[in-house]
């Protein structure tokens, strides 16, 4: 059911809030005052209520059933977490009161600060980045600084394998690096001939994803720090993938020398829809007094903030956000490793391996593993060869999952595998829903091969929409509602006023 | 644990069918020195009611806002956000949701997002606007960003009445991609240094209104000169509900408008999570940083919504992309549009007009006290005031009358000089007797 | 989709809460310890999650669109409401505190009180019962006990038009009384002369409602009332329908001896698919001294409980149920109140009546409202006779209307009209969603009247569910799941662990 | 008016379509003078933000139980509710929907309710449950009415370990309806006398196992006495976790067992809403108050759920229905249910162990206090001890050290002479440090 905007069903006058009238003397502020209609409609309670409870309806969700999106790791999240964060003592509290009124909030965000460094092995963290692509900043931010403190400026350039996520060469491109591409060998890991070719003076970083985006460890990790810092050169590893080694591998015993967090991940913040996340960056003994501003120290009277690059903070890069970073995720964050605990955690990693290589191994009959060899990580990746000849694609088949109640797997990702699906149920998956997962899979995996490819093709036929025209959307954008008449809203609102 | 649904018997059967003797079988790829076999040195797994005892143990040692009188802002304010705002985002369906990749399963996520975009837009008085950013800093270091790929200049100047944290976050990343910034030297009266030090090799200026003081500034002229020079014309607002009182940014001639979102919808959260604005021209959307909701149909012909314009990003473009930015914020600005559509034109008029109503009260009672110098002279509902001994101090002195008094500017910027200035906002929850509290305080206090 | 139960997926030994480990000494409870299994299956968080928020998804619910069942008022459930419920003061408060601990709550309850009775004009209310037919047993003992005081004990009978609620008769026969029916006129009110007949010095009390369950106010309720008491009976009002006339008029004014009210209902806390509701009752001052304990009075340490019948409560009937009574609705119903005020809360009455009107206007066209003549209170009542010949029940025309989105009508009720449908917007529903219920209502009605009843009488086809055989279910009664063995569910339990 | 969605010009046109001139003309049938034309003597509306100014203040005028060391039981319970429950309560299709008449669009409220009555029934040891009752005292008077249905007898006995609100609560209800109530003394060990008073007069006897003063009671032998006068035995509970470790009223010998069901998924709310359970023997099933839910198949024959057996209810039946519940605690069962399938028979079973283990270290503690006796000789979580002084006062002076004491059983039943026993009620919320405190208090205060 098509469900109005909320531009063509609220008031002009209609307002869902009730304040106190006021004396409406603006005078001191002269013609800076908006005189024209803002072009905002307004909703009573009980309209604005149905209106979003309808919408939310039309979404899948965790909590639905099995959301296997490879690399973004949707797992179960706990309400408890959605609690604490909304305590008024995290909720409810500035940046910018006095530190001695926020000790509580300081001494979360140490204790947070210590579980990540025990888990990783590595001497210090950066809190502030707002996402994972944000800490890949943080990361390179202060790989350039420590470059350039030690007068190794001149290192421009950054390699990044072919597998690697888009956000590793934006990045890098984003504080002014050169990017070049690292080889992948057959087996889906990184090319030690390549990059040992490709290692020079002129390489500031090296950016491995590890687990990668194969679902594979590199297995040679060891040797491509050995290679990488031979070379002068830092090795920032992506950690979107941490949920796989948690609690089992510290990414510090591989020579790691920086890696964010997203702590809506492994860490289970929700993801919103599309955030906010939150991507906390370790960092070695090497690159630790390049951090930025600010971090929490203890200090006589308490916990406290230091907030600007000097004295201790000299060396600081500078700073990646206003305030202190993503408090309200840190806070649920906390409460998950507090509720797994040392041994939760391990057992993370252990059951969303366990679960990929279940999927892996059932799924391995009809469909082409794009790594048939050994045992995947916590997510299992197939390639499109068994479709050849069926007319149907990885998109086909992502759009019939959803007819059978699941969201579909991630596909054409990683760009290095063709067609590529990669599935990754995470830890919080039942094995009662795998199975059926795995059984609509396969019954797909048989329409595809048999002569029912017609209905695959023109999936989904049970969503709340049929496929989305994505060509016409980027060709004619229409990013805002604009009324029927050429008129801009502003004017339409004065009109009905 | 409580979490984790495979049994025992469960992890054996699926160990059968892959075909390994056990679990750790399944990490042989990880070199044997780096496979931890004993647990790391932390707490075992805690029960529910364990976790909320420690965790509502921390946040009793903080003292809450709303626990006295409060009147901190500088970039974060204490609204009051309607009940039905945190029920919906608590919804299953869009909190548990990731970003909306498979749209047909993903419409209630995408037409917030459209509805979000329209609202952005009309608010800044700009065409169109992106479904959000990390925040108000980081949108306005990537709007800085953006002039740069527009303009192809590499030159930046930031007003001295730009929020410091904001002016520190763009110097970081722009440092990094080699542009040349400009920061003025903070002033209250910031804007004609702004006009005076455009030339022909900056890309933009980035002006905030109100500014960090609380300064309501008529950028009309600034943008005049920056249009003059070539250069675009950044707004910055980190206050959203002024939106209702004050002439927008585009009204004013930006070209791009950044805000911080977390007035309206979000909580304080102790700075974050909050949500960026960016709104720009219409001409200006493809160099646009951020994800993009777009109408169009399915295959029935119902309209539809999708991310679109996505070959500006990271995940097509990679390097080339607009931005690396990816998860953004998209819960914050659920929260956003529904408080939003429940205020409406009218409710955020009224909104910002009791905003305003509260600070001029707030104005009067300071102005009544001996020592205290007001400088602000046009503000929204934040001022900034000069106090006889150093703010920082007076800020911990009035603490022990139970007042929260404040932001001392130094806290942002300690190199500016201004040890004595005083930011103090107030907004709709800010009672007459918060205010006479703080007038007494700070009688008290200086006296 | 079939959603299984949590006995087919459950474990016997799968536990989603985790406890710290005790030591298991129960040894001086001897035998008296539970040995054989329970036969309760445990769920892990996720599973539970996504059972219930699966589920929740097959029930239609006023956050989602019109639910219009006639004297069930359906409205806006304001979460403000929920979240002051919420508060610890109130939810984490044990009711046998010491007093002086929970002086808050008391004065939450005594302002409630002062809010009720001001509205209905009454000089008491008792608070503790728990759902409007708690009230109107609350009431009737009251009544009871009043004229057991005077020596009136003799009465034995209550007079109920026909239209009642089946409560009314049930409460009645429940404290032992027996009931006569009072007739009904053409216009759908109480039938003076049958009622004049029928009042003697056997009867205890009439009960009827007002606004009455056809939607019209009783016109002659002075008269009423003053025949009542001349006879030296009791007035009992249901005040079910109280959201009619709230803060327009006051039943204290038309002779009401007593007269529960719904908070459920008029006051807007949640309906929750079936509860909890609460039914304070206001009495008149000749019945306020029977009212049962307890009872909030201020003294010189500020409020305290009655919570004994003796002393000051000496006449006091009794006890309704253990502890104050619903507590927890009480904060709910405040909260609507005061966000309403005198104001508010008479446009509740206004907009409800006028809401019912325009659907009664809209629809008279084709369906024959009940009492066409003059206009309608909260409700607007049809009967079958527009589908004479149609073949098309009413039944059929509630089902059709599951398939437009809406939830049906009251259907069949008040028995006093054949095939009577009972629709109640209230005053939430906009103008909008009138309009989309009654451009579906006509549409429905023109297929019923055309040759497309054969889809009305299989309706729905669109909801979770079709029709389901309810003869079935209480011929052959399944109230509780058994395996499908025809053991004892602990022996499954008992086999599986 | 946030929460009104006609405007003006809405009320204009529905006017005009109905055909009247205003508003007051929809009233005309109002009796002119009953018609009020002024508003009422209350406030006028207010916002949200001062709504919930006012509540929020009363609410800290009260002492959260959790804020100190709190022993209170007495028929509700404070236990830990994870967050889940809650949460899933409150989404919109749950809380906002009616009780299931129409079942197509309800199969969300029936298939829970389905599941709480086979809970239930496996709780109590019982064959069948209804859908909940108000709580458990009106439960416990429900059933009193029930055994005369049934057997047509007009006499209950109760037992002296009743706890006395229930008593009052059926007492009440049975005297208007002319039965006769034996309500035995109040007694710590009440069971013998129960026996003794049984004849071929009585109806039904009901027990309380734990009972009000803690003591965990094997009633096999009252089964038996009961059945063999024709008289039925209706065991009550107040604390629905002793259900994880004691022997269930089915295996006892009970033909009804109700019990108060708030302490598995409910808060205190001060005393409501709560829930009450309600489980009979099948044969006695078309006796039962109350709804019933009953799985059935729809016109595709796939399985689901319906209201059933509704020839028993008012609605159907009128005056002969066997009670006149309508509405009863739909939302308290569905956290009860929750909550109950959360723990799970392993849960349930550790939580009740953990509750008996704390009392069994709170017994420990208080048997060290000079001056008090302990007097339940076998408890689950709960135990009534003998202070030297009023336990009222003793309770009162306690507070001065934060500790809230207990519950006097002088509250409960002023007339039993029994001032100076006082119930101590210990659950997994209970801390060692709370313990000791309360030992301290009372060692203090007694001394």
């Amino acid at each position: 059911q098509d469900e109005p905007l909320i531009f063509e069903t609220g008031g002009w006058q209609t307002t869902g809030v009730d304040l106190p009238d006021v004396p409406q003397d603006a005078s001191d502020l002269g013609d800076l005052v908006r005189a024209d209609p803002i072009g905002l409609p307004g909703l009573t309670e009980p309209e604005a209520m149905r209106h979003y409870v309808r919408l939310s309806q039309k979404n899948h969700a965790i909590d639905l059933a099995l959301y296997p999106l490879g690399s973004c790791t949707m797992k179960h999240n706990p309400r408890l977490n959605e609690k604490m964060a909304r305590l008024a003592g995290f909720a409810d509290l500035h940046p910018l009161q006095p530190v001695s009124t926020t000790q509580g909030a300081l001494a979360l965000m140490d204790r947070l600060a210590h579980w990540l460094k025990t888990l990783t092995g590595m001497p210090a963290v950066a809190l502030t980045p707002k996402a994972g692509a944000h800490g890949e900043l943080c990361g390179l931010l202060t790989i350039k600084a420590a470059h350039e403190a030690k007068g190794q400026g001149h290192r421009r350039t950054v390699l990044v394998p072919t597998s690697a996520h888009g956000t590793n060469p934006a990045t890098a491109a984003f504080v002014g690096y050169s990017v070049t591409e690292i080889a992948q060998t057959a087996d889906g890991r990184v090319d030690l001939a390549d990059l040992e070719a490709k290692l020079s003076g002129d390489i500031a970083a090296i950016m491995v994803t590890n687990p990668n985006t194969c679902g594979l460890f590199e297995r040679d990790i060891l040797e491509i720090s050995r290679l990488t810092h031979a070379a002068g050169a830092y090795f920032y590893c992506d950690g979107a993938n941490f949920n796989a080694i948690v609690g089992k591998v510290r990414p510090g015993d591989l020579g790691v020398d920086a890696m964010h967090i997203n702590l809506h991940k492994t860490f289970s913040t929700p993801h919103g829809g599309g955030g906010p996340g939150a991507g906390p960056v370790v960092l070695s003994e090497a690159l630790a007094p390049y951090a930025p501003a600010p971090w929490v120290v203890s200090g006589p009277d308490g916990l406290r903030l230091v907030e600007e690059a000097k004295d201790e903070a000299a060396a600081a890069f500078g700073r990646m956000c206003a305030f202190h970073g993503q408090m309200g995720m840190f806070v649920r964050a906390y409460a998950y490793m507090a509720s797994h605990g040392a041994d939760g955690l391990r057992q993370v990693a252990e059951d969303a391996v366990l679960n990929a290589n279940y999927i892996k191994a059932r799924l391995s009959d009809v469909m082409t593993p794009a790594f048939p060899e050994g045992p995947c990580m916590h997510e299992a990746l197939f390639d499109d060869t068994w479709l050849e000849g069926t007319g149907v694609t990885t998109l086909d088949l992502a759009k019939a999952l959803i007819d059978e109640g699941f969201h579909p797997m991630t596909m054409y990702f990683p760009l290095v595998v063709h067609g590529a699906m990669l599935i990754e149920p995470t830890e919080t998956e039942p094995k009662r829903e795998l199975d059926r997962f795995c059984e609509a899979m396969l019954a797909i995996a048989r329409a595809a091969k048999g002569n029912d490819s017609a209905r695959l093709k023109s999936a989904p036929h049970l969503a709340p929409m049929r496929r989305l025209d994505e060509t016409l959307a980027a060709r004619k954008p229409k990013l805002t509602w604009r009324p029927d008449t050429t008129a801009p809203l502003a004017e339409v609102a004065a009109a009905s006023a | 644990m409580r979490y984790l649904p495979l049994t025992p018997s469960d992890r054996a059967e699926m160990l059968r069918v892959i075909g390994a003797p056990d679990v750790d079988d399944l990490f042989r790829d990880v070199p044997a020195a780096a496979r931890k076999q004993a647990l790391f040195d932390l707490p075992l797994h805690a029960g529910e009611l364990e976790v909320e005892r420690e965790i509502a143990g921390l946040a009793a040692r903080n003292r809450a806002a709303g626990e006295g009188p409060f009147f901190c802002g500088a970039g974060a304010y204490r609204h009051h956000v309607p009940a039905t705002v945190d029920h919906i985002i608590q919804r299953s369906e869009f909190l548990t949701s990731y970003t909306p990749y498979q749209p047909e399963i993903a419409q209630g996520t995408l037409q917030v997002l459209f509805e979000f975009q329209t609202q952005v837009a009309a608010l800044t008085g700009l065409e169109v606007a992106n479904a959000s950013m990390y925040d108000g800093s980081t949108a306005c270091a990537e709007a800085v960003m953006m002039a740069q790929r527009v303009t192809r200049r590499e030159k930046a100047i930031l007003s001295g009445g730009l929020h410091p944290h904001y002016a520190a976050t763009t110097q970081t990343i722009a440092h990094a991609e080699g542009m040349e910034i400009e920061r003025l030297p903070a002033a209250i009266d910031a804007e004609a240094a702004v006009i005076e030090a455009i030339d022909a090799e900056t890309a933009c200026v980035v002006v905030q209104s109100p500014n960090v003081f609380g300064v309501v500034t008529d950028v009309t002229r600034i943008a005049e000169a920056a249009h003059a020079a070539g250069a675009l014309l950044i707004v910055v607002t980190t206050e959203a509900v002024s939106y209702g009182l004050l002439k927008s940014p585009g009204a004013m001639g930006a070209d791009i408008a950044v805000a911080e979102g977390q007035s309206i919808g979000n909580a304080l959260n102790y700075g974050g999570p909050y949500v960026g604005l960016f709104a720009v021209r219409e001409k200006l959307v493809r160099q646009m940083p951020g994800r993009v909701c777009g109408e169009t149909v399915d295959a029935d012909g119902r309209r539809g919504y999708v991310l679109t314009l996505s070959t500006r990003e990271q995940h097509i473009r990679r390097e080339k992309a607009t931005s690396n930015i990816c998860t953004n914020s998209g819960l914050c600005a659920l929260a956003f549009t529904i408080h939003l559509s429940l205020l409406g034109e009218a409710g955020l008029r009224q909104l910002a007009s009791l905003n305003h109503a509260k600070a001029r009260e707030l104005k009067t009672a300071l102005s009544a006290v001996k020592g205290v110098e007001v400088l602000t002279p046009r503000f929204f509902n934040e001022i900034a005031i000069r106090t006889p001994v150093s703010a920082t101090k007076l800020v911990e002195d009035c603490l022990a009358d139970g007042v929260i008094a404040g932001v001392p500017f130094a806290r942002l910027d300690p190199h500016a000089g201004m040890d004595d200035v005083l930011l103090v906002a107030a907004t709709e929850t800010t009672t007459p007797e918060d205010i006479a509290a703080l007038a007494a305080s700070l009688a008290k206090r200086i006296g």
